[in-house]
């Protein structure tokens, strides 16, 4: 009755990415609904037929990046708890690059809050993705992250 | 004052390599170090309009001051998820 | 490439819900995404702990209701594919009641799809929960279905 | 003509079965089905407004014509997800 919330699970992985772990490790009694979102990798891009994908990060700030994400989802959304998985290296057609499970006493704020997550995912962390086709291999056309206007100087080293 | 400069995507194909130290003024600027790179590999250039940089993994201006030690990153439009 | 959408799948069941076969059914290589709602028993309602439920259904108006959400979602939404189950019988705290599965290329279909049905199911779909209390049981407040204004009179025999 | 009946939920509680097969002269309707089921169960006529009606699987309304064979159902609240 007294829910504790679960510590958000962030992860850049290697190797395929376990669904259900994640899900478990959301998932609480005090729980009404788990909604997840799980981002697959497609046999076609703008027409072409994808053979294989490769995804690079900057690890250490999308880990960060992420982290903010979740941490930015219980401020917004009245959520349990989160988990975000991204796989990176060679992804082949159908399997997953990203899996995001939250959970929430209720089904609209879980909803809400994993549409809200990839969304802001794909536009603020710093993961790419290249594309190899039969004749080649294209960096993915992707958003640029946007950028404080004007940032304070540091203060002068003492 | 020494910064570490990390590439990657495309730029990291354009400049050849994944991370360099280089050295720069005191009080330069992200533009600054953007622009030591682009004299370095000239069509580095021609991203500058199409990359933002991050300062210690925050997205930062192009007019934020370095600090020597910070690691920057210069990075192509982001296409994860 | 040339998506052929996978027949949709709609259950009742009286064993713990398969997930995994679930998505494994909707989800093809020409899909970018896979949202899913998995629905489970809170162990408090309205302040009371709760200690089990039982869910019951008029089951073939059920299933008919069920695969006509589905339906509309292809007409509604781009997607490819939906499964849909609910249990029925007793059920434990932290068991799943019901599992939404959709799929589709891209991912704004497969969460408003998603969403919708798990929206329209609550209103539209005969099933029924009981909630078992320390002190006793009752049936849960629900919605009461929409209904035709007025229905037209049935040919008289001939 | 013959109607099949079906009570679920808190009405199977207090007609205290989950079908019954009843006899109503033709060209009767939902209303008029309620109505019989009522004067059997008086506690149910109290569930008129809390309530609808299927007939052969279909929602309907309280105006709606039966015809001999129908399969009618009356549904409280749903609460199923």
């Amino acid at each position: 009755m007294a829910p504790t919330p679960n510590p958000d699970l962030v992860l850049l992985v290697r190797e395929p990415i376990s669904f259900e772990a994640l899900v478990r490790h959301v998932r609480q009694p005090h729980d009404g609904a788990v909604v997840t979102f799980d981002g697959c990798v497609r046999n076609h891009s703008l027409g072409r037929a994808t053979l294989y994908l490769e995804y690079e990060a900057y690890e250490s700030m999308a880990l960060e990046k992420m982290r903010e994400i979740a941490a930015s989802l219980h401020t917004l959304f009245a959520i349990d708890s989160v988990a975000v998985a991204h796989r990176l290296g060679r992804l082949e057609i159908g399997e997953t690059s990203v899996f995001i499970a939250v959970s929430a006493p209720h089904r609209k704020a879980a909803f809400e809050a994993a549409r809200h997550a990839i969304d802001t995912l794909k536009k603020t962390v710093p993961i790419w993705k290249k594309e190899f086709f039969e004749d080649g291999a294209v960096w993915a056309d992707g958003e640029l992250p946007p950028v404080p206007a004007a940032t304070p100087a540091p203060k002068p080293a003492s | 004052m020494q910064i570490q400069v990390l590439f990657f995507g495309k730029l990291r194909d354009v400049y050849q390599t994944n991370e360099a130290s280089l050295e720069l003024p005191p009080k330069s600027s992200v533009e600054d170090l953007f622009q030591l790179c682009a004299a370095r590999h000239p069509e580095f250039a021609s991203y500058r309009s199409s990359v933002v940089a991050s300062r210690n993994r925050e997205f930062v201006s192009w007019n934020a001051l370095l600090e020597s030690g910070d690691e920057v990153a210069f990075l192509p439009p982001v296409s994860g998820g």
